[in-house]
């Protein structure tokens, strides 16, 4: 699946896309978030905030979506358009 | 009518409004919003760096006009927002509605923004004289003005 | 600044905008309203007359855009309306406001268009094209929107 | 004093301005309103509709402000701009 971030995040972890499977026993986006803090302290520092917002296919969405192998995940800081 | 634009590249208020009001005898009030970037007094801006996710940006500010369109008898809904580097006085973003009554003009297009504000992914990272630079926070009051649209149905 | 205009000539948005949004790097955003004449479906119209009481039009307008200062952290504001003969289609009022904020500068145009529409002596009359002529009647719904903002304080 | 008509008032009467001496006895708005409808039927059709603005020098007031004959005082229909 593509998982992409922007924004502080993505100057965080150094990198606006990642392109991974679904790890087993991930169903929902927040439970993606979760394990993917797992990947490291930077990983921990920057998505442990509290403070996520997700994306699935191009549409906000809450933490309990379920996601699948084939979407288009995205995980961002809150926006500051306008 | 709906019309949607992410652009690097500046716009012109008068044509824009132009497109909104002319030829169409129907419409009664135009309400516009235009944004600009605000220098800081305590701490001088050389530019701001807005960045966006493209495809989900165009298609988050489609649905807000469509989501305006259905709550007020709106005729034409116009959206651009800038993206890439802005200095101080630089437009970033203009909202025209126009309609035959002006409530429903002036209610879509402070909807729009709000909405904008808190739902368009748009990301802002300021760029100081002083050599600094730091992401803008999203505010508060924001989510409040956003919020209000749940109740005033 | 305050600019305030009665006159019959036409104006151009895209010029009064620019007076509002120019060469201020403190002004973050510009509310603007246009009203335009809107013919009418069951009767159309061939002008629309526009009285004014010479004098105390300039003044009420001024003491409406003093109102929104007092109330609103407004930077610039720019009222036109023109006076005379005017076919559908044609652009009545200009309503622009700058400030810091948005929320100041919606608030403050919108303020300004209702305490207009109840308070500035304007009288509008129509001619159809059936050669049918007739005073438009004041609206209760104006009158409300108007009352809001004693509320709203 | 000068008495000013708008709108439809002004169109009604036939007359845009009345100069007149403050009648004896009339010391506010409403009272001259009411001393004018006495002029003849088209004044009491034109005035008495219950309909009627008051501005004393260019300022909107109530029937009950008081006026002096050196005023400019004004008579119109409800307002609309815009």
């Amino acid at each position: 699946m593509k998982v992409l971030f922007f924004g502080s995040l993505r100057e965080q972890l150094g990198t606006s896309e990642l392109n991974t499977a679904l790890p087993d026993g991930i169903d929902t986006i927040g439970q993606l978030l979760a394990s993917l803090q797992a990947q490291g302290d930077e990983w921990k520092l920057a998505l442990g905030t509290g403070n996520v917002l997700f994306a699935v296919n191009q549409d906000m969405v809450d933490a309990d979506t379920t996601i699948s192998d084939s979407d288009e995940v995205a995980l961002f800081p809150p926006v500051t358009g306008g | 009518m709906i019309s949607i634009s992410v652009q690097e590249q500046d716009f012109d208020t008068g044509e824009e409004y132009r497109q909104l009001q002319s030829g169409n005898t129907n419409i009664g009030g135009v309400a516009i919003f235009t944004g600009q970037v605000r220098d800081l007094a305590d701490n001088p801006l050389k530019f701001m760096r807005l960045e966006h996710y493209p495809g989900m940006t165009e298609k988050s500010l489609q649905q807000t006009a469509e989501q305006a369109e259905e709550r007020w008898p709106v005729i034409d809904i116009r959206i651009i927002h800038r993206i890439g580097d802005l200095v101080p006085g630089e437009q970033i973003v203009f909202v025209g509605v126009s309609s035959a009554h002006r409530d429903a003009a002036f209610a879509a297009c402070e909807f729009i923004m709000d909405i904008l504000k808190t739902s368009a992914p748009f990301w802002k990272k300021e760029q100081h004289v002083n050599g600094s630079s730091g992401w803008v926070d999203a505010k508060s009051t924001d989510q409040q003005r956003a919020e209000r649209w749940q109740d005033n149905k």
